[in-house]
């Protein structure tokens, strides 16, 4: 649509809510806003930020929000409960969990290396998830791995106190806080193993999407020019954020966390960017019904669609 | 007829009752109607919260039907009573070192300005924090386990028996003070005969308000760093959109809140039998 | 009652004669508060009590009686003068002292013997014959059969006894009593008379008594001090020196008629109410 | 000597003091008095956490020294302070809720038995649920504005206005109410005469209590469902392993919480002259 | 105070005379507690007062005397028989009635004035003509000037006269005293007693007072029970038919002492204290 064509009254509300609160990955979403991509798409975009991708799903299942960015696990599991949401992105097809350390203190290379080191994990959630998967994948027990259970904001602090050896988490987000101390991480990073989980993506209420399937469309197509600008230039995304939403730690931290989940993603300049395919999802659901974290059986194929991803 | 606020003693006029002769048959009638009201105000909390459900057909991993509550507890039982049992200890564990010392804290404060002065905002302060942001130095400094839990336990719960051990000894009779000073009781004398047990029944409302606290002081410290306990099951239910087995837990939870409340109160009803509180048989009569 | 042997009650009898206090207030003055609802209570006093003496304070409510045996025994400090026992000026609460307040100030939470054996525990006295003292005290003052009622159950004169037992259980060598019978009947109160005057003069105690009663003022006392309307000061200082022990019949003979007549007239000379 | 606790009014015998002519000099050196405590034991306090911390060589993510938080507030007190504005908001507007309800729930079940065999359990259960279970609930029915946080400090803060009223109400002198109740006086006015005046020093320590538990309610309100406010700044400050910031806003919120606590006490002193606790100037005397 | 000219005193003036109201007793007996502690409090009492009467119940400490008057105020049930106000049983506390306890029962947190002040809230007087009459009472009761200070800054015998300013201000019809007078000295007490007795004459107000006087009871009185020691019981039932409005002189007549000695025997003959 050329500049100013759609009236303002028409522009189409659209209220988004983002997995957390902000943080770097979420710059493309900030630089869409600011450079005007959504308002030249017709779209009146809110963004809010979240509690966890779980409250995400039940809040865009509930209809209390459109569109939601947000871990598709999470997403998945509130789809297998008859939430009435659809996944209509995925950009993150390698998940980030992993198991994070500290150079020189463990050496991470590979499932039996796991077994020692005092391994700190969020019970309940990604991190068990990811364990409990990875256990599986890899032929480990559960009883192998010397697990204490840690509150999420906990655990860096007693990985770099030393009270833990290795965090259960976001590979991204702990890479980058070792590293922002001084020190190297080592990181076990769970889908190079075999772990079949995927990272972020969108998913929009049913109802919004019958009603505005086009509104959905251009909000991913804008969201991905947010995206491909950030990834142009993370340095800039970093600066811009900082001062727009006040951003914690060194610019440096922002760019490496940034970088280190654009490494798990599409590129955003690659026209299958969002794509999500039948295999992927057939996996995601037949390992989460494995463990018992999904009990629907709905055909995978009923959990997505790929119809609005921009070409 | 309605100048008696209801629930005094027995024997008031103005109270409508059988007479006080009542054998079993009365007794009987008594029980039923000490029972009947919480069965009531259950069936209608449950009822009201299955119907609502129902009605606005909210899907149960937002809010889950009481019924579906019950068969989660009974499926899930014994996994619940277990971790329901460490929570429990170390609840019990902390609000007794956190009455001590709320005690102990309450009393200096009261009785010397100077220590008002440089403890109580100190005590305001931990009282005040939030603990999340101080979760990690908890974990740093006591390590995992129990210990964690029962100082997070503590510093939930002792500022209300502070605050009540401070208006209850300021509140003692100046006139009786200045009689057992007259028998040359020593301070500690005067604090332990005289202050402290009239201060008792303020003090116990500080001591019923920690207890019903220490049970999610506990949860709380479980959420930060445990491997067990109803904290630890809950924050996996909650991770894990488990939202029945989360509200089992609650609710399990909530029956054992309420059953240490009522404990609390037949203790202080033991502790105060003097206490216009307490009348029940004896009517308040002149003094 | 018919008026007992009381040589062998438990009160008269185990405490050995003891010497009393000398008590002297020079030019003592009290004022409460400040501004305008400051209050002067006291206008300068100055008496000596000698060791041993009974003496009897009457005055108008709310001249300061009360206020006078609270600074004596080192209850209050005064606002201005100096009062001294034993020679040394009162730096605290008097020690050896048995004192009756004005109210009961019975404690809610003990019941009657709690509350006769707290000095006991207070001065840490041997338990056993503390116990003793206070069920024969109990007895003596007829509320033996409430020892294990609490207050709130106990008449208004009942608690009264009960205050007066808890003030005679150790024995005090000092008595301060500031009107202990005024919730007693008559008969009740002739009673406590008389068994006032006998633990005062078989113990020696210097005792100090603040009464509305002027029989008692005087049938009690060596000496009645009479306090005029407040600003209260000392309006007179009466010697009464009959023999000791006294009978109730004393209050009969003129000599005894004479001496009432004395106070009252002291009473109405000072003409209204305080107000 | 020694039978007098400390503090109490003035004019005692046993506490050495300056005659109370004292003119200008003697109020200088009280007032030196009463603010060098708190001084004296904040320098105290401070000067043992920087020394710890550099004693100790702990990492600042993990303590920051007072020294680098003065330095966070110093840079950042715009962003502290805008959001600390919205957590006061939130703590007076859900403390202002939360006394009202206490004191009416309070009242209605110190004077009717079945009302508190009714009502109490589920005020219990409100009171020690573990608010991250429900916090979806609080997120689909309020949203990520102010009201969940209210909302919060409502359910955070009420209970031991309850609990105070409770006990202040019961503890009424029974002869009193005698007294009031041959005047003709209504259920109503036996409250609002008697039963809550005299129940007020205890009340207002329940009062105390939940207003020092206040900010803390609207923080947790904050950290659960809503984005503003500190406690929104701190779980950003937190997950982001900004532990200064972290605790240049805890700083901010402690120095408010004692400020708030030592107002409230100034408003308990202006409503109970007549209390022994407040009988500063006047000596307690017989009655 | 000389005594002044009380018909134009604020308690005599406003009220017009009022029908007082019979109140009947027949065979009550309470019993308080169960067990052990049970005590009898009364055995059974039977006796009727007319309209208007004024009457005195004297007996020995602990007899039951305040506990018969929280009965027929309908503060307390009787354990059996039938109490009956104008005629209807007692289901409740009594309207219109002033009443005394033996504890001043004075609000801590209010001052002189809305102590004195309370009974007019509840009744809901005009407030203008209530501060009046309050003002008034507090003068002639000697406590003006303390109108804005609290209850413990009192004296026991200021505070008394408070409480006694309460009962008086709205003027009741009935009039419940238990030992109204009993922290006051002797001249303040005898002033109070005409002041009673002129407001009992000229307002007809049905006045109950217990009393430890015994010269009290007769000088206020057209009647005056005695009340036997615990289970209290009427031992007797004197009529007092001294003409209104009476002087103190009159205590000095024969006659009112008879009456007095008639009283003193009867207490002389029950014996001993109660236990
Ligand atoms: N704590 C106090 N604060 C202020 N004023 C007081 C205090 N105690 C006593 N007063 C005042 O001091 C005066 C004397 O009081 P005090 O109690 O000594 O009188 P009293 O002679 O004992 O009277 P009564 O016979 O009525 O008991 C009174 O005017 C009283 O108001
Ligand atoms: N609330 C109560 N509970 C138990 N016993 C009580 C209660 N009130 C009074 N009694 C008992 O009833 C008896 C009569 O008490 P009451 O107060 O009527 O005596 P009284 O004649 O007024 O005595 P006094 O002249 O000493 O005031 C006493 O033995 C007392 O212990
Ligand atoms: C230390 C740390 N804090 C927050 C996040 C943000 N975040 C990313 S995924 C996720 C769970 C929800 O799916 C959350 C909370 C992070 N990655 N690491
Ligand atoms: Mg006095
Ligand atoms: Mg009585």
């Amino acid at each position: 649509a050329a500049a100013g064509s759609p009236a303002r009254a028409e522009a189409t509300k659209v209220r988004v809510v983002l997995d957390w609160a902000w943080l770097p990955y979420h710059s493309p979403f900030l630089i869409a806003q600011d450079k005007g991509y959504y308002k030249d798409a017709g779209l009146d975009v809110t963004i809010e930020q979240g509690r966890g991708s779980a409250n995400t799903a039940v809040l865009v299942s509930q209809g209390q929000f459109d569109i939601g960015h947000l871990n598709i696990t999470n997403a998945a599991q509130m789809i297998g409960k008859g939430g009435p949401m659809t996944v209509v992105g995925i950009y993150q097809h390698k998940s980030g969990a992993s198991f994070v350390g500290i150079k020189g203190k463990v050496a991470l290379d590979g499932p039996k290396s796991l077994i020692g080191p005092k391994i700190g994990s969020t019970p309940g959630g990604s991190d068990a998830l990811s364990i409990k998967i990875f256990t599986k994948v890899s032929g480990l027990k559960a009883s192998d791995l010397d697990i204490v259970s840690l509150d999420a904001n906990a655990k860096t602090a007693a990985l770099l106190s030393g009270k833990i050896d290795v965090v259960s988490g976001d590979a991204p987000a702990y890479t980058s806080y070792v590293k922002a101390t001084g020190q190297e991480p080592v990181a076990l990073i769970l889908s190079d193993y075999g772990l079949p989980l995927v990272g972020f993506g969108f998913g929009v209420n049913n109802d919004f999407l019958a009603k505005h399937p086009d509104a959905v469309k251009k909000f991913l197509a804008a969201t991905k020019k947010g995206f491909q600008d950030a990834a142009a230039d993370p340095a800039k995304a970093c600066a811009f954020m900082a001062e727009t939403v006040h951003l914690s730690g060194e610019q440096s931290r922002c760019v490496n966390y940034f970088n280190a989940l654009l490494a798990l993603s599409t590129p955003p300049s690659d026209p299958t960017w969002g794509k999500q395919s039948a295999e992927e999802w057939q996996k995601l659901t037949d390992t989460l019904r494995e463990v018992g974290l999904l009990e629907s059986d709905k055909p995978a194929s009923t959990y997505y669609s790929n119809e609005f991803v921009p070409q | 007829m309605t100048a008696l606020p209801e629930g005094r003693p027995e024997g008031r006029l103005d109270e409508p009752r059988a007479p006080a002769t009542g054998g079993l048959g009365l007794r009987t009638r008594r029980a039923a109607t000490n029972l009947f009201p919480p069965l009531l105000s259950a069936v209608i909390g449950l009822g009201l919260w299955e119907g609502l459900v129902r009605w606005f057909a909210v899907p149960s991993y937002v809010l889950p039907p009481p019924s579906q509550v019950v068969l989660e507890l009974v499926g899930e039982w014994q996994y619940l009573l277990t971790e329901l049992g460490w929570t429990v200890l170390a609840a019990a564990i902390g609000v007794a070192i956190a009455i001590s010392l709320g005690i102990l804290a309450g009393a200096a404060i009261a009785l010397s300005p100077t220590v008002d002065r440089m403890l109580t905002s100190w005590l305001v302060v931990i009282h005040a924090i939030p603990k999340v942001v101080i979760a990690p130095l908890f974990l740093i400094w006591f390590g995992f386990g129990v210990q964690s839990e029962v100082f997070f336990v503590v510093t939930f719960t002792f500022f209300p028996v502070v605050v009540a051990t401070i208006t209850g000894l300021k509140s003692a009779d100046p006139d009786v003070l200045q009689l057992v000073r007259s028998m040359g009781a020593t301070r500690q004398q005067v604090l332990r005969k005289i202050m402290f047990p009239s201060a008792l029944p303020i003090i116990l409302s500080g001591v019923k308000l920690s207890v019903s606290l220490a049970p999610v002081g506990a949860v709380i410290g479980e959420f930060v760093a445990s491997n067990q306990g109803l904290g630890h099951l809950l924050i996996r239910a909650v991770g894990d959109m488990d939202t029945a087995l989360a509200f089992a837990a609650v609710t399990l939870f909530s029956v054992f809140g309420v059953l240490l409340w009522r404990a609390a109160e037949y203790v202080e009803g033991r502790l105060l039998p003097w206490h216009p509180s307490q009348r029940g048989d004896f009517k308040p009569g002149q003094k | 009652m018919t008026e007992p042997d009381r040589d062998h009650s438990p009160t008269a009898s185990p405490a050995p004669s003891r010497p009393g206090t000398t008590i002297e207030l020079e030019r003592v003055t009290k004022v409460y508060g400040a501004g305008a609802l400051a209050v002067q209570a006291l206008s300068p006093i100055s008496v000596t009590l000698a060791p041993g003496q009974a003496v009897s304070v009457v005055g108008p409510s709310g001249c300061g009686k009360s206020t006078l045996m609270r600074l004596i025994a080192g209850l209050e400090a005064p606002s201005s003068g100096t009062i001294r026992v034993g020679g040394r000026p009162v730096a605290g609460p008097l020690e050896d002292l048995g004192i009756v307040f004005q109210r009961d100030l019975l404690l809610d939470w003990r019941d009657v013997l709690g509350n006769v054996l707290l000095p006991a525990e207070i001065k840490g006295l041997a338990p056993a014959a503390a116990r003793r003292r206070a069920a024969g005290l109990l007895a003596e003052l007829g509320v033996e059969r409430f020892a294990g009622h609490y207050p709130w159950q106990l008449s208004g004169g009942m608690r009264q006894r009960v205050a007066i037992a808890r003030a005679l259980l150790p024995s005090p060598t000092l008595m301060f009593l500031d009107e202990p019978f005024s919730a007693l009947d008559a008969m009740t109160r002739d009673q406590m008379n008389v068994l006032l005057q006998q633990v005062q003069s078989a113990e020696h105690v210097t005792t100090l008594l603040i009464t509305h009663s002027i029989l008692e003022a005087v049938f009690v006392a060596d000496r009645v001090l009479v306090m005029s309307g407040r600003p209260g000061t000392l309006l007179d200082d009466i010697a009464v020196d009959f023999p000791r022990p006294r009978r109730l019949s004393l209050r009969e003979t003129p000599e005894f008629s004479a001496i009432v007549r004395r106070i009252r007239e002291q009473f109405v000379r000072t003409g209204d109410l305080v107000g």
